[in-house]
Formats: structure tokens, C-alpha cells, sequence
């Protein structure tokens, strides 16, 4: 089962999706257990922002049938804090490690690839461009021509694989997803979360501290396989698809649909070892399949 | 504060409901766990049970749910939980018999820490609030069992007053007056600040109960203690779900609590969302 | 519960969601049960296009966990066929008639409104414009300008209220919505289905005979929560909310969203009196909500 | 065809269970329907379990599932249904036991036609597709009960083959020899056409069965109704989901069959999706 991402050689093709896992919170939690067993082949942090986030006000979590509905807000150190305490930590993960980066314009977005460029514990690095540009007022991972422009500015600055993880709320996502690969994107990832909302029960207002948010899990499954299927025709590159993923059947779903690499978000924090169990189960499945 | 954890084993392992029975107004969920260490006190498991999760009232419960350990004694490998039907999650649970299977992470989250130099241990619950002070009775216990740990504990009514039973040594009051005490646990924990306020105080309960006892802790100047509750994705630091406001910003309660000290709160009413 | 809907008069604020419930195929199998009891408080009609089609190959049909992909591809006996065999029967309903088209062409479109604009048994038309306009390749409904274009052209041929239905894949809804409103829409509803798509379980071949498909049903609900609510703030036009819903207090989140009228769509499926028992249910939490 | 239907109360109603049983590889369900009609042989109704249904493997099943009434005698308001486990749905079901709700929409759909003049009835049947032949047996039967319904029914194995007992007068094949005539139901249907074909075909069965049996009666000229199996979302013809390819193009089988003529149709096998 081990594959080549990018000239990365992973173990199998199961990875975390960014913002679900986080393996110094867990290794406080499982100690060794989580490190001699860790669950991803790779390890992708949360997005890291130039500046440290407080996240978004609580509550911050809604579950749905077969889902959630999260308004975490990103909070993160920013990238100072980043580097001066998570990344010795995270660099000591046994597998590679990828940073997921975000910035709410080309120099920001810029800062962070120049930074990581120069760290070698750093593998790939994947950019969330689910947000907006604040100097166009776009949604940079809706518009073709607005990651365009940001891949002209960020891709000489680093030789590092550079992932694009799309947002799925777009009017045609392969449009987006040719601009990161002309742009010289190495590989894309998707689905991030669907644009969701839950009231009070009580009260009828918005649930969420931060109103809306976005929903994962089970609830967004087929919308993912069919965007990573819309994709595998368009591009060149490597996909990594997620979105729902709960065993290694569905998983393998998603390989044939056409992605190299499967994330697994939610149904971790169903079974922190969930990461296991479903690579173990599609190696299962990639032997009787032949996949 | 550092971190007074007992580690889990990685991932959700199946073990076996050995009973599940009431106790007044709440179910009491006694499992064998075999392979998992002794908690400490404060400490949390994520719980769901091996079938029909995803199943029930508008298809929840999905998520695993948090629920603080009651008792574990040390011999031995039984944890016990106590749990208050107010959803899918606990009704589902609750429903559980001999023999089913429960999937459980754990033990979570930070403990309570052992009371500072001199100080004497006075614990106060509220409701369903009430269980990880049984265990940490338990562990707080001289190995003689002479001095009693004391617990107020306060309820809605007799019904679910019932669950003292469940500690050891407690004075107990309830809303309505129908058993113990017509009041609030605050009343009866002021009493006792005023008799003797060399003590540092364990709470779990209600948030409005909560805050109460931070406030109380924050003008008598006795460390404080409080377990809180947050809803959880989680449980172990993985989707930043559960943050309560702190003095140094938000805090994930299921690494960083659910055992906090009280002087890092401005409050510990939860905010928004009508919990 | 009365409801002024663009000067229609509607007994409660509960309609059937287009394409999921047929009037004269549920005559056949419940007589005059169904129309004595007729669930929904307006009948809208299945997407009528300018020329009758078969619809997609089977299978048309996949089962999520709370929800539904369908491939059906809009088959209807064109507008001729409509107007000689369903228009008679649907005229006898006890509730005003809401007839939805579909063109491929603005064109296309501008020929069904204008026919349904000479007929008195229309109490209203919905445009579904969840489409490509073939002249231009684009997504009428993805694209403020495509749409606007459109309604330029078919607005002044009728004086009927004219309802616009939105298609949730889209970057940028609100941007749609109000092109809808710009161009002279008396109402938009939403949300059409989510695009979506399932494996053969043991093949891992696309199961849909139409490849891809649209998720409906309660795995939708918060994403059609969110779509409303960001709706409410930018149109002055009323709203249709549907996706998802199953329950009276559901459809009362939709309207404290910010919706007007509710469509029940995939519930029907599970209990063809549905729109019945969520209108009562409706009834009940608005007293006691005093919504 | 003109309907031959009898119609639905409008709606889902809750039934009773009164009971459910194994019969060899199969499960019959029974419930009282005091509120609906007597079904005609052939139509069918969408079940739902009263309780837990929208959990289960993968949460599903969601949408209700069509069944063939397999019995339901004039005198009374029993409804017999006969279930093979293939998925969650008939999983479900097949779990139901006596007083457990059933909710429950139909009849529906198109049942049989009575034989053309003079033709006599042939039945035949394949594996759960034996289910609409037993009412249908009832249904055709004289009043005197003197002429037998003669029915040629197909299983896989001996297992299977104990359903026939719910039919009154059979011969059996079985595709492994384990019980009955070794081979095809259709060797004995060609054996049968071959003695006297003055007769009009019942069928109703797996997709292979179906189009061997459409295949014969257009050769040898004899008219068919076959009952018809696609995926189903409501029964009611909302959906658009059921439909199959005739001559006249796609149908809706729940309002435009289950039965269907023989002759309209180019192929019984279902297209697509591997069904
Ligand atoms: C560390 C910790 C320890 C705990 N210990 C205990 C214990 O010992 N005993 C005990 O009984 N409980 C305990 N709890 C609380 C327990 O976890 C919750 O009561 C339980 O999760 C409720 O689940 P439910 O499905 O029954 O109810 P839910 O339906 O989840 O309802 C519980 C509350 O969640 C909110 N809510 C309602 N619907 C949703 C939704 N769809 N998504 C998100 N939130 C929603 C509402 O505020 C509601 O009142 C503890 C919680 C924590 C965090
Ligand atoms: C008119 C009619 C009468 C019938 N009469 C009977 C009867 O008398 N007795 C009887 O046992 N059966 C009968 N059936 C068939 C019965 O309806 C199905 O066996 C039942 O719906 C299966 O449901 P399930 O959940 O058990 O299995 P499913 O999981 O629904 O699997 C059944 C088949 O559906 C497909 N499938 C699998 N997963 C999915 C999915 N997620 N979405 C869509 N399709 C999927 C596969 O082809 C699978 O083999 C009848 C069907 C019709 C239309
Ligand atoms: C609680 C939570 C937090 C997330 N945080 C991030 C994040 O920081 N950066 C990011 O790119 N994606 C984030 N995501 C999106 C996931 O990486 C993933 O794209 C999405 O959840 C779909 O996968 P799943 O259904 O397996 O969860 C988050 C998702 C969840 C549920
Ligand atoms: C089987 C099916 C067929 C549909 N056909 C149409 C259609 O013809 N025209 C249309 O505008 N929407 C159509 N829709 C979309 C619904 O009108 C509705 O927008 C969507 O299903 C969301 O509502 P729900 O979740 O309540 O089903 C269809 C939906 C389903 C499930
Ligand atoms: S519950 Fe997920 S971070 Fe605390
Ligand atoms: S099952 Fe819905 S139209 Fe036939």
C-alpha cells in the first residue's frame, strides 16, 4: 500500500484531514501509544495564520445526523507561535509532515511559504484558500483568476510540494482546480466543509457563536466523491479526497473516483485511531478489489 | 497547571456494561474495562454504545459524549458513570444492559490536583454534577478512612436528590425544599466558609452554581477547583470544539480541564448557545 | 397560518418541493383521500421543459444516511403535453397551481412563460435555473449575469408572479439572488439538490445511470439553513425554504431563517401526507413560538 | 393496462404486528390493517419499522421499502408479507416482533388482470418473487376450490425452497437439485407450454427468470404479466426513480405496474446499477 505523493513515500494513502487532529493535544492524551501507532501516514496540521487567532466565540460545535457543524474560527499561534512551539514538537512525528497555511492576501500567504520553505522539517505544504482576499473582497478558492494570481506570487517561492485545498462552495470547483494546476500546484485536496447553519432549539436563533459554520462528516459524503470525481478527469496533478470518510470502503470510493490520497477529518474524533482501522481496511479491500 | 492525567490507551476500545440501573432521577452505567488504567479523579470518558449510535430522535447521537467517571475503584476493573437523560446521547446510553457493548475513550482530560499544604478538602456538586466527586471522595480518603470528606450537594428535588446516596458523607439540599436543605448549595457552602474557610473547594455542577462558587472562592480567597462541562466533538484536543473563555483566552476543556483553577475564570457560566 | 404569497392567498405556509410530488399519478393510487386532504397549500409541478423528455437511464435512485441521491433528468411531456394532459387535471386541485420551467435558451424559456402566461389555471411560475444556458456554456443559475440576462428577457411576458429557484451550487447565492430581484423576480426558492454521487457497492462503477446526481433530504437541512439565512439580509423579496425538512419545527427554522413559505421535497417520499402533518405541526410551534 | 388497482387511504398509517416468522431462508410478516382495503393480488405496499428506522449499517435505511402483499384473506384485516434479508431495510423488518408498529402506504400500484377468456392460469415464480403469487392463488381460485391454481416455483436450495409451502399446489425446481426438479424453473414452464399452452403466465421473480419467461411466452404467443422489482424512493409515483424501459418508453412501475404486460417490454433484465 505505500505510495509516492509527490516524491513523498508514504506508508498508505490515509492521511488527516487539516483541523482534526492534533497530535501534540494528542500525545498529551495517549503518550506513546498514539506515536507508535500513529494513525496518518502523513500528519497535516491546522491552518496555520500569520498572525495568532483566538478562534471564534463558543459554542462552536453543532452535531447533525451523520455530521457536524463546526465554527472554530482557525484559532492558531500564528506563525511565530507555530514555529517556536509546535513545530519541534510536530517534527518529531513519525511520518512527514504537512503545513496547512492560510493568509487573507498574496503577502501573507507569501510570508508563510517563505517561512516554511526554509524549514526542513516540513514536507509539503497545503494551502487553504477558503477565504477571502481582503484587498478584492474574493473568495480566493471560488475564483479561477484570484488563485491564479496568488499561485503566480507564491509558487517560486518555495520548491516544496504544494498542495491546494479547495473549497467546495463554488460555482464550478474543476475551473478552480485547473487555475492551482496551471498555476504549477503539485496536488489538490477537497472537500473542505459545505456552508452550514443549525438555530437553538429554544430560542430559534443561530446556534453557533460564529452563526454559520461548515459541515463534515458522513452528511457530506456524496457531495465530496462527486467533486473529487469531477476532478479526475480535468487534472494532471494528484488528488487528496476527503469528506465523510468512515471506513475503508468508502475510502477505496474515493480512490476510484480519482484520488491518490484519502483525509480523514471527522470520524476521528469518533475513534481517535479511526486513521488505522480505515488503512487498514482498504489495504483489505485494495486486495480483493485489485484496486 | 500541570497535568494531572492518567494517559489513555490510543484509539476507542469495546468493553462490557456489567449494569446499568437508577438511582432516583439518574441512570447509574457500570462497565469492566480490563484494558485501561485506574482514572483519577476529575478525569472523563468519550462513550458510545456499540450499537444504534447514529440511530434515534432526529438521527443523533453521532458524535461520542463525555462523562465524567463516578467510581473506579483500584482493585479491580469496573468504572462506573452516572448519567442524566436530557437527549439522544445519555437516553441511548441509558439504555444499555448486561453483557451489551460500550466503546469508550479514555480516561481524559486533567484531574483534579490534591488539596495545597494544609488545606482541607470540602467538595460541592450540583445535579448530575455530583459523580466525579464520588471518586474523588474515594481517592481524597486517608487510607484509615477516619476523617470524612465533606460534600454539599445540591438538587433540583427529592427525586433526584436520590443521588447522593452515591457519596459517601454529604449534606444536601434541593430547589424545592423536598429534601435537606430549601436552597441553594451556596447557602450551605457560605455557612461553612464562615466556620472555617482553611479549605480548598472541588465543585462540578450547573454553570449558574458554578459561578457562584467561583465567586464565593474569589472574595473569601480559598483556591477553587471547578470541573466544567462543554460540548465536545472530541475529547482529546483534536477539533477545538470545547473552548471555555479563560483569564488566558480559550481553553480546550478536554486537555487543559476539565479540571481548571477557579482563580483562572472571569466566569464559568457558558456562553451562548443556551447550554 | 393563512399566507399572502405575492398576492396568492395560501391556507398555511407549507407547498410541495418541485419534482417530488405528482398530483395525478397520487389521484390514482389515494382518490379523492388526497384531494380532500390535500397536503401542500400551492401545487407546484414538476420541471416542465419546452420539449418532452424520457430522463436519465436507470438506476435513478441511491439511499444516504438521511437522504437521497436521484438522477432522474427532468423527464416531462414537454410543454404540448403538459398543457393537454397534466394542465386539465392539475387545474382541478384544491390549491393554486406554481408551474415550473426549465429552458435551455433564453429563448426556450421566454416560449414556456409566455404560454403559461395566457393560461388562468397558473396561479405562478418557478424558473429553475439550475441549468447551463447552451448558447453560453454557463450555469444560469451560478452566474448574477446569465441571470439577469434571463430575466431581462422573460420578465415583461408575463404578469404572473414569477418565482426563481436557485441552485445551491453556486459561489456566490446571494449574488444570484439579488440578479433575481435586480431583474424583477417576485420571489426566489431554495435549495435545489446539492450535487452529489455514489459507487456500485461491489462494481465501484458510478451507480446512477446519470453518473452524478442531487443530494435532497434531512443530510441537506443545515446547508439549506445557512443558504436562507444568508438570503434574508439582502432581498426584499420572499423566500421558499426548502431542503431537508421533515418536521414542523424544522420548517419553523426556515422561516426564522427568513423564509416565507416552506417546500417539503424528499419527506413526501417516506409519507405521502407529510406536507400534512408538518403544516399541523408548523401551526402548533408558531402558537406557541408566536412566530 | 387499465388500473387494476384497488386505492390507498391517503397517507402512512401505524399497523400492529401480530407476527413474524422464519419459513426456510425467508421471513413472513404479519400485521393487522383494520384502516385499509383488501389489496388486489400484485399490488404492494411501502413498509417502514415503527421505531429505529433511519439507523442501522451505514444509517441506513432511510426511505421506506415496497413488498408484494403475499396474503390477505378476504374475511379479516390481516396483510402477510414475505421478506428475504438482502439489506438493512429487510434486516430491520425481519426484527419486528408481535405489537411492534409497522407504518405502512397502500395498496399500490397495479395488481394482475384476470386470465384472458378461456386461458388458463399459469404461475410462476422465483426465490421472494413467489410472494404476490399466493394471493394471487387465492384470488384466482374457483369458489369451490376445485380446480387447482397450478404454480411452477424456482429456488436456489432446499433452504430456499421450504417458501413454497406458503403457496397451496406447486412443483419445484431448485438450481442446485437439493430439493425438487434439478435446474431452471423455465424447464419446467417449457415442459408445461409444450402439454397445453391455452394459457396465460404469471411471473414473477428474479430479473434472468423474468426475461427467460417474457422471452417464451413471446415465442410461443402466450400472454404474460410479470410483476415487476426496481428501486423505489415513495410508490406513489413522485419520484421518478422506479421506472424501466418498455416499449413505449420509460414507466413508472409503482403507478404504471408493478404488473405489466409481457408483450410491452423488450427485456425483463433490470438495466444498470447491477440490481
Ligand atoms: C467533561 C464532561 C463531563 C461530563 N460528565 C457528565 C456526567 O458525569 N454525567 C452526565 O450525565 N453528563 C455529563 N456530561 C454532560 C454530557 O456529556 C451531556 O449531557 C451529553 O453529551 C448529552 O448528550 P445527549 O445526546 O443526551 O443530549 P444532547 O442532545 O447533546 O443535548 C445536550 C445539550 O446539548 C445541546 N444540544 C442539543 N442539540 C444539539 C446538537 N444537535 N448539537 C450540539 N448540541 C446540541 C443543548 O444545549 C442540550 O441541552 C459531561 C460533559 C463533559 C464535557
Ligand atoms: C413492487 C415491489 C415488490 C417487492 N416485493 C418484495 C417482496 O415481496 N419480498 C421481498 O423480500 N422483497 C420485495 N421487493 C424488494 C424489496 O423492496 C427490496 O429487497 C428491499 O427494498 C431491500 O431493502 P434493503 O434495505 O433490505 O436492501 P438494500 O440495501 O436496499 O439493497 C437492495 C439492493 O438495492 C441496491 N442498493 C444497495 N445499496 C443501495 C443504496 N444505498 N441505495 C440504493 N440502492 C442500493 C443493491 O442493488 C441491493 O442489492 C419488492 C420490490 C418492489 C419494487
Ligand atoms: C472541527 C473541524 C476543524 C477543521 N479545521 C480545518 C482547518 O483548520 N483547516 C482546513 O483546511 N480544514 C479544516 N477542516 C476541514 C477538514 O480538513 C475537512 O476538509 C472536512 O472536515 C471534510 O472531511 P471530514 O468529513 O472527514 O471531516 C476542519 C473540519 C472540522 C470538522
Ligand atoms: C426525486 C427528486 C426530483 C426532483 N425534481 C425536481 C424538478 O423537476 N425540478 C426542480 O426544480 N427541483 C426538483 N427537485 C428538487 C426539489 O424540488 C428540492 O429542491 C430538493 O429536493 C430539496 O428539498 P428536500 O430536501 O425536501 O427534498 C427534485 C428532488 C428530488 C429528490
Ligand atoms: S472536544 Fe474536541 S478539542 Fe475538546
Ligand atoms: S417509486 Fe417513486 S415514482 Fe415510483
Amino acid at each position: 500500500m505505500s505510495v509516492d505523493f509527490c516524491g513523498i513515500e508514504l506508508a498508505h494513502p490515509v492521511i488527516n484531514a487539516s483541523g482534526t487532529f492534533d497530535a501534540i493535544a494528542a500525545e498529551r492524551a495517549f503518550g506513546q501509544g498514539l506515536l507508535s501507532n500513529f494513525p496518518f501516514a502523513a500528519f497535516v496540521s491546522k491552518t496555520v495564520t500569520l498572525n495568532a487567532r483566538q478562534g471564534n466565540p463558543p459554542p462552536r460545535l453543532w452535531e447533525l445526523a451523520g455530521g457536524l457543524i463546526n465554527s472554530i474560527g482557525l484559532p492558531n499561534k500564528g506563525l511565530q507561535g507555530y514555529l517556536e512551539h509546535d513545530l519541534p514538537q510536530l517534527a518529531r512525528l513519525p511520518v512527514p509532515l504537512i503545513v496547512n497555511v492560510m493568509g487573507f492576501s498574496r503577502d501573507e500567504v507569501a510570508a508563510l511559504v517563505e517561512a516554511f520553505e526554509a524549514r526542513d522539517e516540513v514536507a509539503a505544504l497545503e494551502l487553504n484558500v477558503s477565504c477571502p482576499n481582503v484587498e478584492t473582497g474574493l473568495l480566493i478558492g471560488a475564483d479561477p483568476d484570484e488563485l491564479a494570481g496568488l499561485m503566480a506570487r507564491v509558487r517560486p517561492l518555495t520548491s516544496k510540494p504544494l498542495i491546494v485545498k479547495l473549497t467546495p462552495n463554488a460555482s464550478d470547483v474543476p475551473a478552480v482546480a485547473r487555475a492551482a494546476q496551471d498555476g504549477g500546484a503539485d496536488a489538490v485536496s477537497l472537500i473542505n466543509t459545505l456552508r452550514g447553519m443549525a438555530l437553538h432549539p429554544r430560542s430559534g436563533d443561530p446556534w453557533l457563536g460564529g452563526v454559520t459554520g461548515g459541515v463534515s462528516g458522513p452528511a457530506v459524503r456524496a457531495v465530496a466523491l462527486a467533486q473529487v470525481h469531477a476532478l479526475a478527469s480535468v487534472l494532471r496533478i494528484p488528488i487528496i479526497g476527503m469528506g465523510g470518510v468512515q471506513s475503508g470502503h468508502q475510502a477505496a470510493d474515493l480512490i476510484r473516483a480519482g484520488a491518490t490520497l484519502v483525509g480523514v477529518g471527522t470520524e476521528s474524533f469518533r475513534d481517535p485511531a479511526a486513521g488505522l482501522r480505515i488503512s487498514a481496511e482498504l489495504a483489505e479491500s485494495s486486495v480483493s478489489t485489485g484496486l | 497547571m500541570t497535568d494531572r492525567r492518567v494517559q489513555a490507551p490510543f484509539g476507542r476500545r469495546a468493553v462490557e456494561v456489567a449494569a446499568c440501573r437508577r438511582e432516583g432521577a439518574y441512570v447509574v452505567l457500570q462497565c469492566h474495562d480490563p484494558d485501561g488504567p485506574r482514572p483519577v479523579a476529575g478525569q472523563f470518558y468519550m462513550l458510545t454504545a456499540g450499537q444504534r449510535w447514529g440511530g434515534g430522535e432526529d438521527e443523533r447521537p453521532f458524535l461520542p459524549r463525555a462523562f465524567s467517571v463516578m467510581r473506579a475503584p483500584a482493585d479491580g476493573d469496573r468504572l462506573d458513570f452516572m448519567l442524566e437523560d436530557v437527549g439522544p446521547g445519555t437516553r441511548r446510553l441509558g439504555e444499555l444492559g448486561p453483557e451489551d457493548a460500550l466503546l469508550l475513550v479514555g480516561p481524559l482530560g486533567n484531574g483534579f490536583a490534591p488539596p495545597r499544604q494544609g488545606r482541607r478538602p470540602l467538595l460541592v456538586g450540583g445535579g448530575v454534577g455530583i459523580a466525579p466527586l464520588a471518586i474523588l471522595q474515594d481517592q481524597l480518603a486517608t487510607p484509615d478512612g477516619t476523617e470524612p470528606i465533606s460534600a454539599l450537594l445540591g438538587f433540583r428535588d427529592a427525586q433526584h436528590a436520590m443521588g447522593a446516596g452515591l457519596l459517601a458523607d454529604s449534606v444536601v439540599a434541593t430547589d424545592d425544599g423536598s429534601y435537606g436543605h430549601h436552597g441553594l448549595i451556596t447557602d450551605l457552602l457560605i455557612r461553612e466558609l464562615d466556620r472555617d474557610d482553611h479549605v480548598e473547594v472541588y465543585a462540578c455542577g450547573p454553570p449558574p452554581m458554578l459561578e457562584a462558587v467561583r465567586a464565593l472562592c474569589a472574595e473569601r480567597g480559598v483556591p477553587g477547583q471547578l470541573a466544567l462541562e462543554s460540548g465536545m466533538a472530541c475529547g482529546f484536543g483534536a477539533c477545538f470544539g470545547c473552548v471555555v473563555p479563560t483569564r488566558s483566552g480559550y481553553v480546550r476543556i478536554c486537555v487543559d480541564g476539565p479540571v481548571v483553577n477557579a482563580a483562572e475564570l472571569d466566569t464559568a457560566l457558558a456562553p451562548g448557545g443556551g447550554h
